[in-house]
């Protein structure tokens, strides 16, 4: 069995991470309810009782009501339907946000940590993006581009680049001092290989953290957002506007911020956990604590 | 021992402009009544009264002279003069409408001495004493002919007023809060309060007005008696405030605000006048108002263009608004005019809690009668520079948007922005409208009250069957205080003279 | 070393042009017009004309970017547009509140993130830290005002321990200024706790795992110094820079915490003057902050070489 | 030879395990990795535990400490330290008596110190913990061991990080940290194993001292049997988790037993030089007035230079050896790191094939990588921890377009030839033993076909019957291909054995260079005397168990 090649490196993690023994039931319910979650908000549109769009302001901020099992908000529109295609754009933006800038951070992030020249001039132009405020940049996206979600996307995301560019140069400035490094560089590995092959891996357990992190806070910035009218439609359902607009009527109705917020909570609960469970499974030394 | 009495009020919005001719903002408008004094004001009936100074009228209608009273200062000391009046007149009129108006017709304005003003007219103009008199968009305030001498469209930097009150300029801080004194020389007239006019008593040291975006904090600030006063409240927050037997919820003055819907004539489809007709048919004035107040208690629905509860609001024709809408109607309409498809974009304010709810409504009602509508939502700052271009939809332009006023400042249609139909020098929405124009010049020559509601009347109907408007409907958004605060004058400008703190 | 600390410190130059190029652009990209907000809703056109005619507004860009780096470099930050008042003293009076929670922010932070991330590292798949665990996911996924809310009602309202709202500044003294900072800071320490908390954890699994941990226990050091002495000084880089960035996004101001706390800071201010387009505040507002990331991205990346030898610039 | 015959039956026990097993619990088959190890040390005494590399030695030391990887766990039997069983102590009783009674010696020193911590602090830390001395006291103390283990410079080296150190001198800290508290057992896994023999010597006298002293039980495990000849009294064979044999070092030495005790001690290397092979190939490494300055540092003042390597020539010819030998913190491993340009050099010409490499851009270098490679003196540090043994081994040959299931065969291959099993290549480093990293990184070296290796202690951690089977591999790739090698070592035998050439350092400079056979037998420096004279078991003929019988290297004049 010694005989067997170990398959296409690359895909290495990821098949180790699938096939282990430790993988534990915490990890295993959340790959469950994220995909529960997934399915949920695909399939929305033929779950939801009611077209999320539909008022009936004569019937607002009911409790449970007929044919409105978690009642109506403030215009008189059927939560439960608002709730579940809530998730769709939700879902978009804060992944598209959290995936574009760990991406961005990453690329940039490590080149900016492993080459001593390059360093300062990428950081000082991430200390200048920084400084760029989200809702000025989605205010002039979206008098470029008029109102998209890819506007939004791009608002929210430029700046927390340079937040994670930061992130991965501190790993990668440390962790290039390794002998294990030098002894790639001594071997010929090319600078985009010991990037990615040596280097990546030690900047993914802390970018995962401030991955969900983002995926979070995109969610409920974009609601910010389009409530100083920069984002998505507020008459479109997404978690964070829900919970946006319940503000008001937090104390009459507060199952206005519960609901989305419980889901966009399992949410992040289970993406974390299965984060860990990946980086503990990137670990080998790891893999054996995990008893 | 002696303590300093201070009303901490929490107003709709954060005072950041300190002109009053500059902007019509009512803020700024109600910052104004705090420090400067006016030379007539309204009272309760919309009857101009005395204040700074009272006037005769010559037979021919065309000389005005006003006289100041004794005793009034301004806040570093000097003396009130008829060149300071004057002086301000002047630059008020330069950028208030009404102003305009009057001015189009004086002869000359001048102070005669230090007490009189003499004000001549080419003609007579009846309205003269309600525009000088208005109490709200710009009124004509009086200050230190050095500050009045700024031109127009320059702001003013010194704040040295005429009012009751004294602005503390160390204190204020833009958007945030502002601090006014007592001015312990001013003269208050003898006369008891009434609206605006009348004796202008005041009962404290200070009054601080805070701003607090979030209404909730205002609320619960009032609860736990870190502030004295909330001039708005979001009417579904009231039960927040029911229990509490320190606090007292009421509507201050019964008139209140005005919502409605402004249509743009110039693209289509809102040029084909059946598609506006079929626009207004469409909507329920109710639905809008529940959305947007909740609790009928504190909105009316009201047809009238120039609102309800004035002296000449008339509701003829507008039963399909009040009476939860005509969507058969709107569809007929929309099938007649051969209505294309043509998308109505609807400019939708998000960052403004009082303009927020009700294009979600109307796009929804508008949707349901056939109209493919386009709700972009944009900020505030954005909209107001939108509105004012006069662009297809397509290339930057609008069909609709939605705004509120004080009644008072729509009940008169002269003053009433909406009534305007000369093209490019109306309102945004530009209509070309003879009739409207040709209806306000009888207005204007009607001899009495009774010829004035005639006209009035048939404004009404020419004005929704043109769909110059969309009335919306009324509603007053009710104030809280904590009980130690008293003697609240009923008035559409909420002001701080006449008002006590209990200890 | 002292070479490089003014090199970065002369960097702040480009950075700031870099910043006012593009704050200048941006702001000619976003539509708006302080002339509309200052006149109202009445106003007519020919009015609003001329008010932008008296502001400069109709100046080509160019001119009037120049003007105003002409007027920077005399120091002059210029005036608000919309309440004629100097940029710079309203920036000042702004400045002081954020500052002081964001401090008081990342100390409570950090006061409690800390112990918990090694502590649930060191527990690793423990009911700790599941609970740390649940308790950040809590803290990213909950919007900030619905714990502002919650804190407000109870320790406000019910127990009547701290005012609703406010800000007392330091100067007021010490106890004033906590008595009102302690709400806010609390609330947004939630977050900041969590994604410390988190990214502690993270790395101190990495740590925990490495030969000299095992000295450290050989040396006969106890588990509370082995994680704090030695463990987490390894794990610290990462933990810094989130830290670090964290200070650097409060110091920008938070306002939904600034709105539900009616705190007179930074963040609302710039919200304020975007949504009025009152361009000389948002323009030294952005270029005061980017100048404020530099010094606190100078100040990590100090940190670094201060907590990790092998790091050097 | 005179070998200690001093019985201390009478002593009493200080340390003793009984029936000690150690298993993999989580491991499929739970294998086995301890079979019921008894070993017993009395007061005073050294006891040698030598064997075979991945046998067991560190585990063993590792379980008397009570610091087990998580992945191992004791199955059976019993630790006892002075008549108390250790295992079941709560950590708070172990942790009372580890650095204060027992101390121990790790054996890769550069993972084993704590990188962002000043040595002096992790020194006084030892007292910190168990004394309650002032801090003065603390550091007076600190800095007289460190003066003790013979450290250099002793006040520059007190304030600085590990990665500043040498090899020898990290090692000489961990050695000052165990013996600063006299514990009453020391365990010390290969504690000289990068030290240069001056100063090994020098070590072991400051252990016997103690010894003498305190009444010091050591346990010392090493593969050097010249070491072993000099101060053990008792010596423990290991193989495969088991004793195979053990007695009195004369015995031992003498009257082997077991068949693996003969086979380790034939493997011992000859003192006496090798033949130097024909110097008939062309020149491939020219070094040329090779300088290296360490910049100082530090955030506002200026911390103090070292000066390296100091005006460093030399050439190699193709097929041929090249030692470098010296004291540790002698520079060695910086020439390595700056022929290997890991490092700038300050000043100086490196010519590899004719071209100057000493200026070339990280990307220019890159062709020439493939010609140079090297062995690292930390094997730990140098294996990416997340990498299986088999993606390690094929990296360098898939970056020079091998194709992968080719590479995956030759590491197979080449696994074997290092002597370590073809399973072992889905292993993690962490889940070997040092000397079998060390094994893995020089496979890793060799398998580039590099035209120059540079081995820095490449062999040092080995037992000698693996270290033989490598160092005939090495000779074997030399004969078939023509690779040179520059070879650090501090261990005199190997460098007989192996080395055309030598050349001596000290202080960052050439003291002395020459054909292997005049500089070891006939040296013309002190210090190169100095050194041979040091060299531990000189006359003792371990492949013969008995003494020398012709001397066949000058003795000092
Ligand atoms: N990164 C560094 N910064 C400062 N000084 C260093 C650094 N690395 C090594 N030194 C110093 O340079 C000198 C030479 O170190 P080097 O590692 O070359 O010694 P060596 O001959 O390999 O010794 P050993 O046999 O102990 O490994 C030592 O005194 C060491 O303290
Ligand atoms: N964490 C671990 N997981 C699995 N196996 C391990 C682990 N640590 C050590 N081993 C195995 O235990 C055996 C004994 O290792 P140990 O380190 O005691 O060897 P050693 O005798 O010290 O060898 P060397 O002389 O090479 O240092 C080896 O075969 C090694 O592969
Ligand atoms: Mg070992
Ligand atoms: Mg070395």
């Amino acid at each position: 069995m010694s005989q067997t090649p170990p398959p296409s490196s690359a895909m290495q993690p990821v098949l180790r991470a699938i096939s282990l023994p430790h993988f534990g039931i915490g990890p295993k319910i959340a790959a469950v309810v994220l995909l529960l979650i997934v399915v949920i908000t695909i399939l929305a549109p033929w779950l939801a009782p009611h077209d999320p769009l539909t008022m009936d302001p004569l019937v607002r901020l009911k409790g449970p009501v007929d044919g409105h099992p978690l009642g109506t908000d403030n215009y008189g529109r059927d939560i439960l339907s608002r709730v579940l295609i809530g998730g769709r754009l939700s879902l978009v933006i804060g992944i598209a946000a959290a995936v574009v800038s760990v991406i961005l951070g990453l690329a940039i992030g490590m080149v900016a940590g492993f080459f001593r020249s390059a360093d300062a001039i990428i950081m000082r132009m991430m200390d200048a993006l920084m400084a760029i405020p989200a809702i000025l940049l989605a205010i002039a996206l979206v008098a470029l581009n008029g109102p998209s979600v890819g506007s939004v996307i791009a608002a929210i995301t430029i700046p927390e680049i340079p937040r994670a560019v930061r992130l991965v140069r501190a790993v990668v400035l440390a962790a290039r001092e390794e002998p294990y490094v030098e002894a790639a560089i001594a071997l010929g590995t090319s600078m985009p290989k010991i990037l990615i092959r040596h280097l990546l891996p030690n900047t993914l357990a802390p970018l995962i953290v401030q991955g969900t992190y983002i995926l979070a806070s995109a969610i409920l910035t974009e609601a910010i957002l389009s409530f100083l009218g920069a984002g998505v439609s507020t008459e479109t359902p997404t978690w964070g506007n829900i919970m946006a607009e319940g503000r008001q009527f937090f104390r009459i109705k507060p199952e206005l911020i519960l609901y989305p917020g419980v889901m966009l909570s399992l949410c992040i609960l289970s993406i974390n956990l299965l984060g860990d469970a990946a980086r503990d499974m990137l670990d080998p030394r790891l893999k054996k604590r995990a008893g | 021992a002696w303590a300093e009495k201070t009303v901490t009020a929490v107003m709709h919005s954060g005072l950041r402009v300190l002109d009053p001719v500059m902007t019509t903002a009512h803020i700024t408008r109600d910052h104004a009544y705090m420090i400067y004094d006016v030379l007539i004001a309204q009272d309760s009936d919309f009857q101009p009264q005395p204040q700074m100074a009272d006037w005769e009228i010559s037979e021919d209608g065309k000389t005005y002279v006003f006289t100041l009273r004794d005793g009034l200062t301004f806040h570093d000391g000097e003396p009130v003069t008829a060149t300071d009046a004057v002086a301000s007149l002047k630059r008020w009129a330069e950028n208030d409408a009404g102003g305009q108006v009057i001015m189009d017709r004086t002869e000359s304005l001048e102070a005669t001495d230090d007490k009189t003003i003499a004000w001549v007219l080419s003609e007579p103009f009846v309205p003269m004493l309600n525009v000088l008199s208005k109490q709200s968009a710009l009124p004509p305030f009086i200050m230190p002919a050095r500050v009045a001498e700024t031109p127009a469209d320059e702001a003013i930097t010194d704040y040295t007023g005429s009012g009751p009150f004294r602005f503390v300029e160390e204190e204020f801080q833009p958007g945030v809060s502002v601090t006014y004194e007592k001015y312990d020389d001013y003269v208050p007239r003898d006369e008891p309060a009434d609206w605006m006019a009348g004796g202008k008593h005041v009962n404290v040291d200070k009054v601080k007005w805070v701003n607090m975006p979030d209404i909730q904090t205002a609320v619960n600030a009032l609860l736990g008696g870190e502030i004295d006063y909330i001039e708005q409240l979001q009417v579904d927050l009231l039960p927040l405030l029911e229990g509490d037997p320190n606090v007292t919820v009421e509507v201050r003055e019964p008139t209140g605000m005005q919502t409605m819907t402004r249509l743009n004539f110039l693209h289509p489809p809102f040029d084909d006048p059946k598609i506006r007709q079929a626009a207004l048919a469409a909507i329920s004035q109710e639905s809008v108002l529940a959305a947007m107040i909740g609790n009928p208690e504190y909105y009316q629905i009201c047809g009238a263009v120039l609102g309800c509860g004035t002296p000449l609001g008339s509701e003829t024709d507008a039963s399909t608004l009040t009476e939860g809408g005509g969507m058969e109607k709107a569809k007929a309409l929309l099938e007649e005019a051969g209505y294309d498809g043509t998308p109505v974009l609807l400019m939708a304010p998000t960052d403004l809690v009082a303009l927020a709810t009700q294009p979600v409504v109307v796009s929804q009602m508008l949707r349901e009668a056939g109209f493919n509508v386009d709700m972009q939502q944009m900020d505030w700052q954005t909209l107001v520079t939108r509105r004012a271009g006069q662009a297809v939809p397509a290339e930057g332009g609008w069909n609709m948007f939605i705004t509120n006023w004080m009644v008072p400042e729509i009940s008169n249609p002269i003053s009433n922005p909406m009534l305007n139909g000369r093209g490019d020098d109306a309102w945004f929405g530009w209509p070309t409208d003879e009739t409207i124009e040709q209806l306000k010049a009888d207005y204007i020559a009607a001899e009495d009250e009774a010829g004035q509601k005639e006209v009035s009347e048939e404004i009404q109907t020419h004005a929704i069957d043109n769909v110059l408007l969309v009335p919306l409907g009324q509603y007053s958004l009710p104030q809280a205080r904590r009980n130690v605060i008293t003697g609240m004058i009923e008035s559409p400008v909420p002001v701080f003279w006449n008002i006590e703190k209990a200890e | 070393m002292l070479g490089y600390i003014l090199r970065r410190i002369l960097a702040v130059i480009p950075v700031m042009l870099l910043v006012a190029v593009f704050v200048f652009l941006l702001l000619r990209l976003t539509p708006g017009d302080p002339a509309a907000i200052i006149a109202g809703d009445m106003a007519t056109p020919a009015q609003l004309e001329r008010i932008r005619e008296a502001m400069g507004l109709n100046q080509p860009l160019h001119v009037q970017f120049v003007s105003w780096v002409g007027q920077l470099l005399r120091g002059d930050l210029g005036t608000s547009l919309i309440s004629s008042t100097p940029v710079a003293g309203m920036i000042a009076e702004r400045m002081g509140p954020t500052l002081a929670i964001a401090l008081l922010t990342i100390l409570m932070s950090v006061a409690l993130a800390i112990p918990m991330g090694v502590l649930a590292a060191w527990k690793h798949r423990s009911g700790a830290d599941y609970a740390v665990m649940t308790f950040s996911v809590l803290g990213f996924s909950v919007p900030v005002f619905v714990t502002g809310y919650i804190l407000i009602l109870v320790f406000s309202l019910k127990l009547g321990w701290f005012p609703v709202q406010g800000y007392a500044p330091i100067s007021s003294g010490l106890g004033a200024f906590l008595h009102n900072a302690f709400l806010p800071a609390l609330t947004l320490t939630t977050i900041y706790v969590a994604l410390i908390a988190r990214m502690t954890r993270a790395n101190m699994l990495e740590v925990l795992g490495e030969d000299y941990i095992r000295t450290a226990r050989a040396k006969g050091a106890p588990e509370k110094r082995v994680l704090f002495r030695h463990a987490l000084r390894n794990a610290a880089v990462p933990i810094l820079t989130v830290i670090g960035t964290g200070f650097a996004l409060l110091i920008g101001g938070v306002v939904v915490t600034e709105t539900v706390f009616n705190i007179p800071g930074i963040g609302r201010l710039t919200v304020d003057a975007i949504l009025a387009r009152d361009y000389p505040v948002i323009q030294a507002m952005i270029l005061l902050t980017s100048f404020l990331y530099v010094l606190v991205n100078l100040i990590i990346d100090l940190s670094y070489t201060f907590f990790d030898p092998r790091i050097r610039y | 030879m005179r070998f200690k015959t001093q019985t201390f039956e009478t002593s009493p026990v200080a340390l003793e395990t009984a029936k000690l097993s150690v298993n993999l619990p989580d491991t499929p088959g739970q294998p086995q990795v301890l079979e019921s190890i008894d070993v017993t040390i009395r007061q005073g005494e050294t006891v040698c535990l030598v064997g075979e590399s991945g046998s067991g030695k560190s585990v063993t030391s590792l379980a008397i400490m009570g610091l087990l990887p998580e992945a191992l766990k004791v199955s059976k039997g019993r630790i006892n330290l002075q008549g108390r069983d250790l295992l079941p102590l709560s950590q708070a009783q172990m942790r009372e008596l580890r650095a204060a009674r027992v101390a121990m010696i790790f054996q890769e020193p550069m993972t084993a110190l704590n990188p962002v911590l000043r040595v002096g602090d992790q020194i006084m830390e030892v007292m910190e913990l168990h004394t309650n001395y002032p801090a003065s006291e603390r550091r007076s103390r600190a800095i007289a061991i460190m003066e003790q283990v013979h450290l250099p410079d002793v006040e520059r080296v007190f304030r600085s990080y590990p990665h500043q150190l040498s090899g020898g001198q990290r090692q000489r800290i961990m050695i000052a940290m165990a013996l600063v508290l006299e514990p009453v057992l020391l365990i010390a896994d290969e504690p000289t194993t990068a030290l240069d023999v001056t100063t090994q010597q020098q070590i072991l006298s400051l252990i016997a001292e103690l010894q003498t002293n305190h009444g010091t039980a050591v346990l010392f495990i090493t593969h050097d049997m010249g070491v072993v000849a000099e101060i053990a009294d008792t010596v423990y064979v290991m193989k495969h988790g088991e004793i195979v044999e053990n007695g009195p070092v004369e015995q031992i030495l003498r009257h082997p037993q077991a068949d693996y005790t003969r086979k380790l001690l034939s493997s011992v290397p000859s003192l006496s030089p090798r033949v130097a092979r024909p110097e008939k190939g062309e020149v491939v490494l020219e070094v040329e007035s090779l300088d290296k300055i360490y910049g100082g540092g530090g955030i506002l003042k200026k911390l103090p230079q070292t000066h390296a390597a100091k005006n460093v020539s030399f050439t190699l010819t193709r097929g041929r050896t090249l030692g470098i030998v010296g004291e540790s913190g002698s520079g060695k491993s910086t020439v390595a790191r700056c022929i290997m340009r890991l490092i700038d050099p300050t000043s100086g010409r490196i010519m590899l094939d004719g071209h100057n490499i000493a200026g070339l851009s990280r990307n220019a270098l890159r062709p020439h990588r493939q010609k140079l490679q090297v062995v690292f003196q930390d094997p730990m540090r140098s294996l990416n921890p997340r990498w299986t043994v088999a993606e390690s081994l094929i990296e360098g040959p898939l970056n020079y377009g091998t194709r992968r299931a080719d590479a995956l065969a030759e590491a197979a291959r080449m696994l074997t030839v290092v002597g370590l099993p073809e399973n072992a290549l889905k292993r993690y480093p962490h889940q070997f033993s040092g000397g079998q990293r060390q094994r893995i990184a020089i496979a890793r070296a060799v398998m580039m076909r590099p035209d120059v290796l540079v081995a820095d202690e490449a062999v040092s951690a080995l037992d000698v019957s693996v270290q033989a089977q490598v160092l005939t591999l090495l000779e074997q790739l030399q004969d078939e291909l023509g690779i040179a090698i520059v070879f650090i070592t501090h261990d005199l035998r190997v460098a007989a054995q192996i080395c055309d050439e030598v050349i001596v350092m000290q202080h960052g400079a050439v003291v002395e260079k020459g054909a292997a056979a005049e500089v070891l037998v006939n040296p013309a420096h002190e210090y190169t005397r100095a050194l041979i004279e040091a060299a531990p078991g000189r006359s003792w003929d371990f492949q013969n168990f008995r003494e020398m019988t012709e001397v066949t290297h000058a003795s000092p004049a």
